[in-house]
């Protein structure tokens, strides 16, 4: 299976102890399979339902696909300014 | 226009100066800065962390959105990052338009979209030694609601923090 | 607070520092400059003229309203009278708060009511040697008929004029 | 009858030919009245059916009373900012 490498930020790196991870997903995975995959790792908890994440430096929809896309990062509840 | 997530101070004069040109008669500029308290709890600095490459993307696109409803290019943003004091400016927008109602109406656009979008997270250090990542106030499942845009079904976009 | 009807230039850092506190983590600036042109004619300068003791008057009552509306003392104004030359600040108002759309209302309240409220005239200096008043695109039987506060009955803040 | 000073701005001072005038009005005199009479000045015709009149620095009702109310002044449309 391919390997997806998610990059993660602020108490989300902290939750799962590292800026990013590796996760073996299938060709066709979506977003919320992702999401899933991720939730039953260790430090997962942290993950809402539906956690947004950018594909390809965009906000991503549940449905959209992972593998091949482009840089995938899960963005934690954003606060600038 | 001109948007920039920098490492270093900010300087809110030079952002004014550069959307002060002869066709404008309004400029509009907000300042946020580190306020020394949040939430009740007593603040002496915060750190500002990004997903770089994203955040510059995503406010380039807000900038893009601004010029083209507001009918104004001369827009410049701001957005610092790393350990800011109490009293430091965070983040500086300054616009300048023939007419004063769509130059104050594209800053608030610009900052309101920054807070919902751009990701940018900020952890305080409190006075009492610890320290945490500021949540928004909305729910983390809230906000994800949205796909394309996070935050499209908070009530507000007018958070506890500025 | 404080405002100012003022015969020499306007230092906008200086208000902005002024209203620049650390409970405040948000400061909205509007700067008003001698545009280029109006109403489709070139202009080369404007001279402000004042009935000064009732602008004086009308402004510090303009901001004591925002002060008990928006909750926040730290508002600063300034008006220019004299002849000034183009990209020239004529007003400025400075507001900090600690939170951010206090901070933008707070602005917005105050340059519309001052452009409603306050006895300032201006006269264009057009490029083709004229002169002229400029008089507010609403009639002055339409702004003579609200009693106490002229112009409540304009369809919009918006004159055409920045 | 008593004698009233009118401060003028702007575009009225143009018109008048003047920055104040002084008029003659009854002690009971209103802002109506005093607009009345200052439309039938030479230089009258300037002034809308009902300008702004302030007493004593601020915007009065046209029932208002003119004499011994402090200073009085025609107020041109504002145009400041």
């Amino acid at each position: 299976m391919p390997q997806l490498d998610v990059l993660l930020f602020a108490s989300y790196a902290d939750a799962f102890g590292a800026p990013s991870l590796t996760v073996e997903m299938p060709p066709d995975a979506t977003v919320a399979d992702l999401v899933t995959a991720l939730r039953s790792r260790p430090g997962g908890s942290v993950l809402p339902e539906r956690p947004l994440v950018a594909v390809d430096r965009a906000y991503a929809a549940p449905g959209d696909r992972v593998v091949d896309r482009g840089e995938v990062a899960l963005i934690p509840p954003v606060a600038g300014g | 226009m001109r948007h920039a997530i920098v490492a270093r101070p900010i300087d809110v004069a030079a952002l004014l100066a550069e959307v002060t040109v002869d066709a404008n008669g309004a400029q509009s500029v907000f300042v946020g800065t580190v306020r020394e308290q949040n939430d009740g709890r007593a603040v002496h600095g915060i750190d500002y962390a990004a997903y770089d490459e994203m955040a510059q993307t995503e406010l380039g696109r807000i900038v893009l959105e601004a010029v083209a409803r507001f009918g104004t290019t001369d827009i410049v943003v701001e957005h610092r990052l790393g350990t800011l004091s109490v009293g430091e400016v965070s983040v500086a927008i300054a616009v300048g338009h023939p007419r004063r109602a769509p130059a104050m109406d594209a800053v608030r656009y610009i900052i309101e979209e920054l807070k919902r979008r751009v990701p940018i997270w900020k952890r305080e250090h409190y006075v009492d030694g610890t320290r945490g990542w500021v949540e928004a106030t909305t729910s983390a499942a809230a906000v994800g609601a949205a796909h394309e845009q996070p935050g499209d079904d908070e009530v507000s976009g007018e958070d506890d923090d500025a």
